[in-house]
Formats: structure tokens, C-alpha cells, sequence
């Protein structure tokens, strides 16, 4: 096997290379945030490239398509990949939830038909949790899936499915006993084709103006029985374990990185353009701000060192999507105010300051403080499971 | 060290404020629905031609004019109310620039120039204002623009930034250098060729505004207006368009919170309505009391408007009240829409991005509270 | 009658003359304030000064020691003791709670026997509303009262009682029926003697150090049947109807302030006096505070102006509390950050900036934000009185 | 623009350190009790002298002081997980001035002061250090008391504020100007008479400090340190003393929110539990979540501390961090612990009056970031 350290060479030397750079049009931070046909492309493209070139998936089993390398070749390559600040790897449901759970406890004919599909981005996946109902309560989904010989028959709706217009499949939590003796124990979890016939997407414009997610219609729509995962009954459960796959709290991940971090280099870079720099009121928010983004790093870091959060060995990883998200929306709505007059510009004015790219980034921001649970839904998780406060609902 | 808080601005009320309250709030609910703005946003429409030929028949845009140019003499003061509660229909008419682009002719034009255009505004509403440049700067006279006095009359060069409602006006106020002093000038809007205007993409989309590049534009001697008024005429429309701008985000802060509390109080989560939840009531809460608190700061400027050491202090404060209530209120209704919130159909990001509009035009929180501790503290 | 200018006059030469100034100890910022009993008799006397002087009480009726004139006379004289910053009217629970309710409800015997000692500071008041068990849900007290013959017989314990110790009469809120439908329909109100046997205060000592409040243990005390306000039973309806006389929401109050309100010039003083005003991340800061103090003040002004408020009469009477006792705490909290080194002292040391006053107002500020209602608690009010929001427990 | 955040401070740990983690954590848990802190703040007592004591056999005050002068020879990163759990208990030793004043010995001592003062250091913990002034100033710098050398020695004059813990200290390290440049001195407390000493009253009454009286006290010519030094030690001064103020505020945001969070479990109002009420639920879980991130910048700047040119901005983002974490901690708890937490036996103001306290020893939050700002962009 070849060394972490020649694979991080070898890594080093390929992003170096192949990096795009210098593109005519917006990236996105999350792949929450694919607005475009252009972006979407463009990036199933470029995860396409990172994946033959062996920097993702590294450590998943090269029988199903991985590269049967170790987990700390792909931190390598990950880590490379935040160097070089590369486009994010968008098929980030396969990749982070789908993939990890497959290969954790999917069958073999699972594994020989789903993985590799999502390491190279030609099979896109998409998550079919939220219902327009029942946003944050996750546990009340409604979607009914009927068994029915060796079929499941589906019928309700799903919402804010990110790339549902683009998915081949979904992975879906549905309603299979609606008499269980709570409403968790009536859920069960779905590998779902997106391509038969009673599925149907429906594009929602994003508050940016772009479409970026769907609504999906089910309507006696036959998928096979065999995509179960686990048992009937079993859904929140396996729900739940996809949520600490994407926190990372359980490893398992195919690698890459699918959210660029706000940097405060870059406000700085804002601040210094727009004339800013010298006025000291400025100077002390900024500050804030880089104290802020330097204790989330650093968060992350101690995560990583167990004599330091023994403590509380839940704290920072619960914490972690509710400081960043929110560390995100207040960032990108600084930097509006620093851009005087030409603040009233949107993306593609000519006039506006970096192309309107901050502008969007706050208004995206809100995907990440609302989608995955919402920030008040994370202080409550915080405040129960880490501080052992009673229930709140 | 000049500063009595006694001294800054006390609130009280003109009869006509009240009248104008009531008779603006029932004319502009029935002049639009935020579904009838909508598709005018979404049809690129210029402006509500209907709503505004109604605001020209009732007279409004001579509101602050004097009725010896066929106004209704009243001051600034009675056009906030009327400001406020456009900006809580989030209506499509050009009331502002209008309103103080006859404040600047009438600060700061020649007599023939205040009877040649102000009896045009009160008619038509038409008229607004062309002073930012490129640099982003909020600051009026840091501009770059110049015109140079000619056989023909001043030929001007440079360009200009955000200049609202170019493409339905006819009367245009606008700055240039004149040997390195800034210089107003008004003028007909068709001295300017449309091929020099750009529409431009704003982050507000019920708002219209644009780029116009005055090379090779002459307009003529008689456009140029008083020299010693230039800098009390910058003066008037900075606070002028701050008045009624805080105006407006007050109105707008108000439908934002009702908005919001409509759903809070419908929507239900875990079995429970949202809105029984502390986390989302007590920060709408917190909305509330910020926007009923820019009221007052409103209303008090309003009221001390044309006090001398008084006005420019109230209004500034009105100013930040006002963006920050919007900006807070429209922040935390798409935070608290959920899913819905992140669309393009919940209202919430149309009050979101009116407000990163205001903070843009004549100054932001950052920018006012500066000028307040020169003002205060020095 | 004399005319509100004369009077105005009067009261305008009579505080110019009398107001005391420097003091060599400091005076409370309200009534909850008071913590030593230099302070509390200082207070007394000055309190009696100015109802002798005829401008407290000025608009209660002549029969009962009032000054039998109209609220504008009041108006005008507490307007001018405003502006001559003069000390605290102390007997704060007589003035705008037991005084309005028993002119407003009280019998004739009430009114003689009570009025004319809530003026002079003679008889001074107490409340006995909170218990140790309910502190916020005030509904829930379960001090009891038995009815037996021409008296009650009270069990019991109330706390945070303010002047406990000085008190010489209660508003008492008591619970005469344990079976009543709902919490509320068991309670009454009784104005009850404190000098009878079975009745014991302890003293409690604030976070400030000093002593403030009492808690007031009731041992089969037999009070006189007679302060019943209204019947048995309405005891919360006429506990409500107090709050409003203390918010001004109606009438009735005897005049002269008891709270201080905090001034943005003290806090520019201080920026000044410590070189802190030409910072400019100070000088933002401290336009923050000026406007905020300048939006409470017209908030006030407002609330007066019919017109101003229509859409939503109750709104701001009920924010008043909030706001202002926030923003106190607020800019006290701030103005310890702009002492340097000395900011490490407390009251009564020698090189403590203004004599500790600062800190000292800073701690004492959270009797206002606990006291009377919590912050939260007013939060709730607000949002489901004024915004109609659905009850939050 | 120097600031690249990779620079900032990368956290990580030595085994030292988490071998004092734990026996400082069970040492301190078992040395005191806050009923035991309780009554010695009421009893005026200098210090917990046996506590002290068992502090000085653990060989804790020479932690950072080299082997050949007696101590332990680590750094003053493990001195950081004992000043969190000393802070952690509000126990009352004088462990962060007598490190601190080793520290100004180390850095600006000559080697016969350092071989007369550490031993006794590391065997007593009395040492202690007076810089500040009447003037209130940050700046260690800013001072005007002053030494002239005369034929028996430096002959001292003014006066030095917020000394800690005097009175049971035996070696003092102490600055003045001579010929108009900042000196440090360290010299035995015996040439202070006691007269000259007067306690202090301080908000957080677990601590000790003294105003001293300098006017005529005069120390051997051999108490000067290295002039060369100066500016170096002040720069250590300042910096170790917030690396230690910082680890000891966050110990106290740490058992401050575990007290706070304790009530919320077991407190009932409206019969619920208020800890299921969102408004304190969410706010304390804000507390806790900056008081992590707090911790993060601590161990960062405790990691980092002598890398030149991070050591400084990372000590100083730690000490903005921890600053601010305990007194909103601080704040909320005595808020969310209704009327008792109004009163003294509640333990929420001990902590509330501790973070006062920090914030005014070497520089409060505006102060650091005033530093910082300097730092990262000029």
C-alpha cells in the first residue's frame, strides 16, 4: 500500500495541476447552494476528476469501487483539498449519509450497485426526510409506504430535497406503521429510485432568486421492497445514525469537503478593498469576527484531542453545526455593511461589489441555519443532551 | 461636549399628520396587495403606473411643496406618514426620490427653476436624483463627475450610480464638479439619451434604479443651481431621504412582525404552535419592541425636522432605529418561516432585502452613528 | 384652586431651595435600592418634606391628607422634580399601589386610616405578593388565610419583600379558598398589619452586600378581617388592577417618581472623566446608549399621544418595564468597561470611580429585571397580550 | 496586513499538561468548597493558608520555574490547567500572582535575583507583583511613580494600586521610573513598611490586593532588574498574567454554568421544570457554547505561548474569550436564578464579581482587541 505521506505527495502535486481556477461564474459554498445547470455540471464534472484520480473515496473498499487505501490517506487528500480551496464534492448525500450507511450495514448487492455511482457523481442522492408538515419535526413524517408483495407503495410528499430534480435516488423515511406505539416506532428508511413512474419533482425557488431544491410528489409510486435498510420500524433509528455519519462523529465519510468555510480572511480582503480597514469601529468588529472563526477552528481541532473535551464528549460536535451555520449568516450580513452604496446591488449587477457574491452568501446562509434542523432545534439538542436540561416540547 | 438629551428632539403631532395617518393607511391598503407587487417585480415593471397616477391625484407629491407652485405646503413631516405606510405595502411608487428631489430644488434652485419643475412634480411625481458614483462612497461630495461650462451650455462627464426611477421621470437632480467644487443640477430627463441609462440589478427588486453615463451629455447653463446653496441643498437631501426612508423600513418593520406573527401563530411543530415556543416568541418579542422604539425615534424626528442642531441628531437616530428594526425583524422572519422562509415565495426576504437596500442609499447604521458622535461629542 | 403655572412655580422655588446636594453617602436609584438605614431615614424625612411642602399627593382629596387639587398640579410637580434630580419619594408601595386601590375601592374607614401615613411616609408599605415557591407565578401563592369570626388567620410565607423590616402595613395576596376551580378564583387580598404577634421578618442580604429585603413568615397571625379589598375571591383581579396604577396604565398615583432613571449624560461624564471619549469604538458604543435612552424617553412621550398608538394602545405600557430595566442594566454593566484598573473596586473604597456607585447600580439593576415580573416573564406578557401569541406554559 | 488565521495558534497538548489536568482537577475538588471560600471571604482571612500550603508540597509555584532553581521546569502551559481548576473552585491561593512574578524574574532578573528569589518561590508561593496606578491605565508602561538612586540605594516615590495579596507575599516585584524609563524592581516585602500598605476594597471578594504608599521606601541598589529587560518583562508580565486570568475565568464560566444549569433542572414555575423554558434553555446553552469556544482559545494560547508572534494574539484572543464568557455566564445566571439569585447567598455573584474583577487586572475585551487589531492588520 503506498504510504500516506507519498498520497499526499501524490495529492499535492494533482490539485496543484488541476485546480480550476479563475471561472466565469459563482461556486457554490454547500452544494445546498447549486443554483445553475452551469454549477451543477460543472461540479459532477469535477468530482468525477477527484474521484478517478484516486483523492476520494480512498478509504473505501476497492471492491465496490474505493480506492482500499486507509482513512488516513483520504484525511490527506481531504486536507490537500482545503489547502487548494478545490470546488466542494457535490453528490454530498451519497458521500456523507447514503455511502457510509450502504457500506455500515447495506447488503452486498447494495454495495455493487450504489457505491461507486456515488463516488464518481453519476448517481446523484438526494434525502427525503423533511415533509411540508412536519419540518423540523422529523419524527411525525407522514409519507405512507405500503408493502406490497416485493414492492413498497408509496404515497405522500417530500420537501427541500436538495438536487431532487437532479436524483436518482433518494434515501427516504416513510411511514410504514401508522398504528405504532409512538410515532418514531412507525418509520422505517427507503433506498428510493427516483425514476418510476408516480414520483414526480417540483422545482422551489430559493430566496436568492435561484432554484435550488424540490418538492417531491409520490403517488402510488412501486419501488422495490428490497431497499429497506435495517427493519420496518427501524427508520428513526437509522435515521438518527446518518446524522452522526454527516457530523462526523462516526467516521465512514467517502472524504472531499462539501462546505467551503466562511474565511475571515476574506472580509478582511473586503474590508481592506472597500477603504474600510482603517476606520477602528470596523477594525473591532472584525476582530470579533476573527476570534470567532479561529475558536470554530480550534474547536474542531480539540474535538480531535479526547484528554481535552473528556468532559463533555458530546459538547463540540453537537455543537458544531448550530456555531458555524450561524457563524455564517452573521459574517456574510457584516459584509454588506461594509460596501456602502454599491450594498444595494444583487448578483450579476456589474456594480456590485464582488460580483454580488456576498449578498447570496447570506441569503444561502439560511439554508444551513434552517435546513438539517434549525438553530433553535440545536440549542434544544445542545441543551438536552449536553446539559441534560428537561424537553422542551 | 454638546450634548442635551433634552435638546434632541422632542415627539408631538400635527393635525394634518393625523389626517394624513388615516387617509394614507386606507388609500394604500386599498391600492395594492403584496401579490399585485409581486407580479409587477416579477413583470420588470418600471413602477405602479395606477397606484402612483392616484398618489399624483392626490396630490402627494406636492405634499412638501408650497402652494404657490400648486403644492400643499405642508412640510416634511406630513409626507412621513405617507412614506410609512407605502413602505408597509411595499408599494412600487417613486414618493421618495420625488419628495426630495423637490426638497433639493427648492433648498437650493434659482425662482425660475422652482416654477418650471416644481408644478410638473406635483403632477406627475416624476422627478429624482442622480449623486453616488462607483466608489460606493455615501458621502455626497465625495464624487468624481465634472461638467465644464461651454458654448453650449455644461458638458458633462463621469458617471453616475443608483439613480432611482430614471426610466418613468422627467425631472433630474444631479451633482458634478464645476472647477472642483460640487455643483447641483436639475434638469429635463430627456437631455440625457436612454442609451446612456442602464437598468441595474438591485438586491431590492421592488425597487428600480440606474446607471447613467454623462459623457458627452450638455445640458444647459440655466440647469445649474444656486452656488451658495450647494452644500445646505446636500444637506437636505441627505436628511430628507433618511427621514423618509426610516419612514418607510418603519412601515415595513411593522408588516414584517405581523407577517411573522401570523405564521407563529398557525403553524404548528411537535403538536404545539410555533409560536408558543420562547425561543421564537421572545425574539419577535425583541422585534417588536426595536421597531416600536423606531417609531418614536420616527416620529420625533419628524416632529424636529426643521430645528436647527435638532433635526440632523433625530433624524440620524431615526435613521439606525429604523435599519435596524427591518434588518432585525426581516432576519429572524426567515429564520422563523423554516423551509418556507428559505423560498422566494414567503415574504420575508422581500422585507430582508428592502432593508440591505435602505442601508445602502443614503448611509448605514455604521455610517450615521459616526456623524451622531461628531455631532454629539465634539 | 390655585393654577397648575402658580403652583408650578411654587414647586419650581421650593426644590431649588430645598433639594439636599452632597450628600456624603449615596442615594438608591429606587425604593428596592435603599440599603442601609442611613439611607431609609434620609429618604423618610425627605419624603415628608415634600408632602408637608404640598407637592406629593397633591391630586389625592383634602379629606383624607391629600392635597385636593387636580393630576395636572401633580403633573407638573413631579415634572419638576425631575428635572431637579431630587431624592427618591420612598414609600414607593404605598404611593402607586395600596394608596390608588384604596381611594379607588377602599371604604370610607380605609381611607381615613391609611391615606394620610402613605403621604408622610409615616406608615410605610410593603407588598407580600411572591413566595419562596412562586416566584413568577404569582397565581400559584399559597399563603393561607382562614377566616375566623372578625379576623384571618394567616399561614404562610412571603419574600423579596422590599422594606419588610421598616413595614407597617402589607398588600397582602393570600389564598382564602384551596378549592376554588382554578388557581386564581382561591386568592384575596388583605391589607394586613405587621406589628401583630406571629408575624416575623428576616432580613435577606442582596448580591450587592447590603440588606434590602425581607422574607416575612406568618405563624398563625390573626389579622383584622376588615382589610378584605373587595370580596374573597378577587384577590388576583385586584392584584392585576395595582400593576396597572404602578404602570400608569391608570391613575391615581400620588405623584413624585421613585425610580431614577438612567441618564446617557452620567455615562458621557464618565467616558470623559476617564479619557475613554475620544476612543472611537467607545464613541460608538456610547451612541448606542444615547440612542436607545433617547427611544425610551420618547417611548414615553408617545404613549401619551392617542394618535401615535392606535394600532396597538397596550404596546407600549407594556414594554415600558422591559426596556427600561434592560437598558439599565445594560449601560451600567457597560460603564464598569471604561474604568481601566479601577474597575476591580467596590463601593466604599477610596479609588473606586465614583465611589463604586457604578458597580453597585450595576448589581442592583437586577432587582428590576428579576423583580416585579422577570424579563421573561414580560416577554410572555408582551408577546401574548400584545402580539397575541399562544401561551408559552 | 500580516494576519494569516493558519498563524493564529494551533491547539494541541503535552502529556505534562494532562497529567495536571487530572490531579489539579481532583487536588482542588478536594483542597476547598465554595462553603468553605463562603466563609473565609466573610472572615476576611488573606488566603487559604492550608490550601496554600498544600499547594506549595504539590511544588505547584514552581511549575514554570527551571529545575536548578527548584521547580518543576515546565511551562506555562501546564501551568494553565491549574489556574482553570483553581478558578474552576474560586479557591483562594496567590497562584497566578506568584507564577506571574517568577515569570518577571525569569525574563528580567539578573541571575543573583533569580537564585535569592525562586527558590523561596517555589517553596512559599508569597510572591507578588504592584504596577498599576491611581490613573486606572492598562498600559504597564503608564506609571509615574518613580526611583532615585541615592547613597542607600533606589529611593522610591508614589503609589501602586491593586498589589495582590501583600500581606502574606515576601517578595515583591514593583515598577518606577528612573530618569523618566520604566524600571522593575524585585525586593523583599519587608522594606515596605505595613504602614504603607492599605487594604483594598474589591468587588470579587474572594481576591486580596493593597494600595501601597511608596513615598520613602527605599531598596539596595541590587533590587533593580536587567535594564535591557524592561520591555520584555512587562510584555511577559502582561501576557502570562491574562494566559492565567484567562485559564482561571474559564474554570469559573465552567462551574458557573453547571450551577446555573442545576437550577434549571430542579426549579419549578407554572409546574414546569424552567429549565424546559426556551429563554433560559437557549440562553444557557449560549453560555455554554462561548465557553467552549473560550476554551478552545485557551488551550491554543496556552500551546502556542512562546511561538513568537502568535503568543501574543493567541493570549490575547483567549483572554477576549474567557472574558466574555464568564460574565454573560455570570449575568444569566444571577438572572435565571429569579429573586435568589438577587441575593448574596447565591453563588451567581461570586462568579459575576470575579469576571469584574479579570476585566480590569491587564486589559478588558476592548482593550484586547484594540491590542489585536494592531496585531493582525497594520
Amino acid at each position: 500500500m503506498i504510504s500516506v505521506e507519498d498520497f499526499a505527495k501524490d495529492a499535492e502535486k494533482w490539485f496543484a495541476e488541476n485546480t480550476p481556477r479563475d471561472l466565469d461564474f459563482m461556486l457554490p459554498l454547500t452544494f445546498m447552494e447549486v443554483g445553475t445547470d452551469q454549477q451543477f455540471e460543472f461540479l459532477q464534472n469535477w468530482q468525477r476528476q477527484v474521484y478517478d484520480a484516486g483523492f476520494l473515496g480512498a478509504a473505501w473498499p476497492s471492491e465496490y469501487g474505493g480506492g482500499g487505501l486507509t482513512d488516513a490517506h483520504q484525511s490527506a487528500a481531504t486536507k490537500i483539498m482545503r489547502a487548494h480551496n478545490v470546488p466542494i464534492m457535490m453528490n454530498t448525500i451519497g458521500l456523507s449519509w447514503a455511502g457510509p450507511l450502504i457500506l455500515d450495514i447495506g447488503s452486498e448487492a447494495h454495495k455493487k450497485k450504489y457505491i461507486k455511482g456515488i463516488l464518481s457523481a453519476e448517481d446523484i442522492w438526494c434525502q427525503g426526510f423533511s415533509e411540508p408538515e412536519n419540518g423540523s419535526d422529523l419524527g411525525n413524517a407522514q409519507l405512507r409506504a405500503v408493502r406490497d408483495g416485493d414492492e413498497y407503495i408509496l404515497n405522500g410528499s417530500k420537501i427541500w430535497t436538495t438536487h431532487g430534480h437532479y436524483g436518482k435516488y433518494m434515501i427516504l423515511l416513510a411511514r410504514t406503521n401508522p398504528d405504532a406505539p409512538n410515532k418514531y416506532a412507525g418509520l422505517s428508511f427507503i433506498l428510493t429510485p427516483m425514476d418510476v413512474p408516480g414520483v414526480r419533482t417540483q422545482k422551489i425557488r430559493k430566496l436568492t432568486g435561484e432554484h435550488g431544491f424540490t418538492q417531491t410528489f409520490f403517488e402510488d409510486a412501486r419501488v422495490p421492497a428490497d431497499g429497506l435498510m435495517g427493519a420496518e420500524g427501524m427508520g428513526w433509528k437509522i435515521a438518527m445514525q446518518t446524522l452522526e455519519y454527516e457530523r462526523g462523529a462516526r467516521g465512514g465519510q467517502a472524504g472531499g469537503y462539501s462546505i467551503t468555510e466562511p474565511d475571515p480572511l476574506e472580509i478582511l480582503n473586503l474590508a481592506r478593498d472597500t477603504g474600510q480597514l482603517d476606520n477602528p469601529v470596523v477594525r473591532d468588529d472584525l476582530i470579533d469576527y476573527i476570534i470567532d472563526a479561529q475558536s470554530l477552528n480550534l474547536n474542531g481541532q480539540r474535538a480531535k484531542i479526547g484528554a481535552l473535551v473528556r468532559d463533555n464528549p458530546a459538547g463540540l460536535p453537537l455543537m458544531d453545526k448550530l456555531a458555524k451555520t450561524e457563524f455564517a449568516r452573521e459574517i456574510n450580513q457584516y459584509a454588506l455593511t461594509l460596501q456602502g452604496t454599491r450594498s444595494a446591488y444583487y448578483v450579476e449587477e456589474p456594480n456590485a461589489v464582488d460580483g454580488g457574491w456576498w449578498h447570496r452568501s447570506y441569503l444561502n446562509a439560511f439554508s444551513a441555519t434552517i435546513g438539517g434542523g434549525t438553530s433553535q432545534i440545536q440549542r434544544n439538542i445542545i441543551g438536552e443532551h449536553v446539559l441534560g436540561l428537561p424537553k422542551s416540547y | 461636549m454638546t450634548f442635551d438629551p433634552q435638546a434632541l428632539g422632542r415627539l408631538g403631532i400635527t393635525e394634518e399628520q393625523v389626517e394624513l395617518m388615516d387617509v394614507a393607511e386606507n388609500f394604500c391598503r386599498d391600492q395594492t396587495s403584496i401579490a399585485a407587487v409581486r407580479e409587477m417585480m416579477a413583470s420588470g415593471a418600471a413602477l405602479d403606473i395606477s397606484a402612483n397616477k392616484n398618489l399624483a391625484e392626490m396630490g402627494w407629491f406636492g405634499i412638501t411643496i408650497p402652494e404657490e407652485f400648486g403644492g400643499i405646503g405642508l412640510s416634511l413631516a406630513e409626507a412621513v406618514p405617507v412614506a410609512e405606510q407605502i413602505g408597509k405595502r411595499l408599494m412600487m411608487v417613486p414618493f421618495i426620490p420625488t419628495t426630495v428631489a423637490a426638497q433639493a430644488i427648492l433648498t437650493g434652485g434659482t425662482r425660475t427653476q422652482m416654477e418650471t419643475y416644481l408644478p410638473k412634480i406635483v403632477e406627475t411625481g416624476a422627478a429624482t436624483l442622480a449623486l453616488s458614483e462607483a466608489n460606493g462612497s455615501f458621502d455626497l461630495n465625495d464624487i468624481e463627475s465634472t461638467a465644464v461650462l461651454g458654448p453650449n451650455g455644461y458638458r458633462l462627464s463621469g458617471t453616475k450610480i443608483l439613480a432611482e426611477n430614471l426610466d418613468s421621470s422627467e425631472i433630474l437632480v444631479l451633482s458634478a464638479k464645476v472647477q472642483n467644487a460640487v455643483r447641483l443640477f436639475v434638469l429635463d430627463i430627456n437631455l440625457i439619451p436612454k442609451t446612456a441609462m442602464r437598468r441595474e440589478i438591485l438586491i431590492d427588486e421592488t425597487k428600480r434604479a440606474f446607471t447613467v453615463n454623462l459623457e458627452g451629455v450638455t445640458v444647459p447653463e440655466s440647469a445649474i443651481m444656486d452656488a451658495a446653496k450647494t452644500a445646505v441643498t446636500l444637506q437636505r437631501i441627505d436628511l430628507a431621504s433618511n427621514l423618509l426612508a426610516s419612514a418607510e423600513q418603519v412601515g415595513g418593520a411593522q408588516s414584517c412582525i405581523d407577517y411573522t406573527v401570523d405564521y407563529l401563530k398557525t403553524r404548528k411543530q411537535f403538536g404545539k404552535l410555533i409560536g408558543s415556543y420562547q425561543a421564537l416568541k421572545h425574539t419577535i418579542v425583541d422585534a417588536y419592541v426595536s421597531y416600536e422604539k423606531a417609531r418614536s425615534l420616527l416620529y420625533a424626528a419628524a416632529h424636529s425636522f426643521e430645528e436647527q442642531g435638532k433635526g440632523e441628531a433625530a433624524t440620524r437616530m431615526a435613521a439606525v432605529g429604523a435599519g435596524r428594526a427591518l434588518s432585525f425583524a426581516a432576519d429572524r422572519a426567515i429564520q422563523f418561516h423554516g423551509g418556507f422562509g428559505f423560498t422566494y415565495d414567503c415574504d420575508a426576504q422581500l422585507y430582508r432585502r428592502r432593508a440591505i437596500f435602505h442601508d445602502s442609499l443614503f448611509g448605514n447604521t455604521r455610517w450615521h452613528k459616526q456623524k451622531l458622535a461628531a455631532l454629539l461629542f465634539n
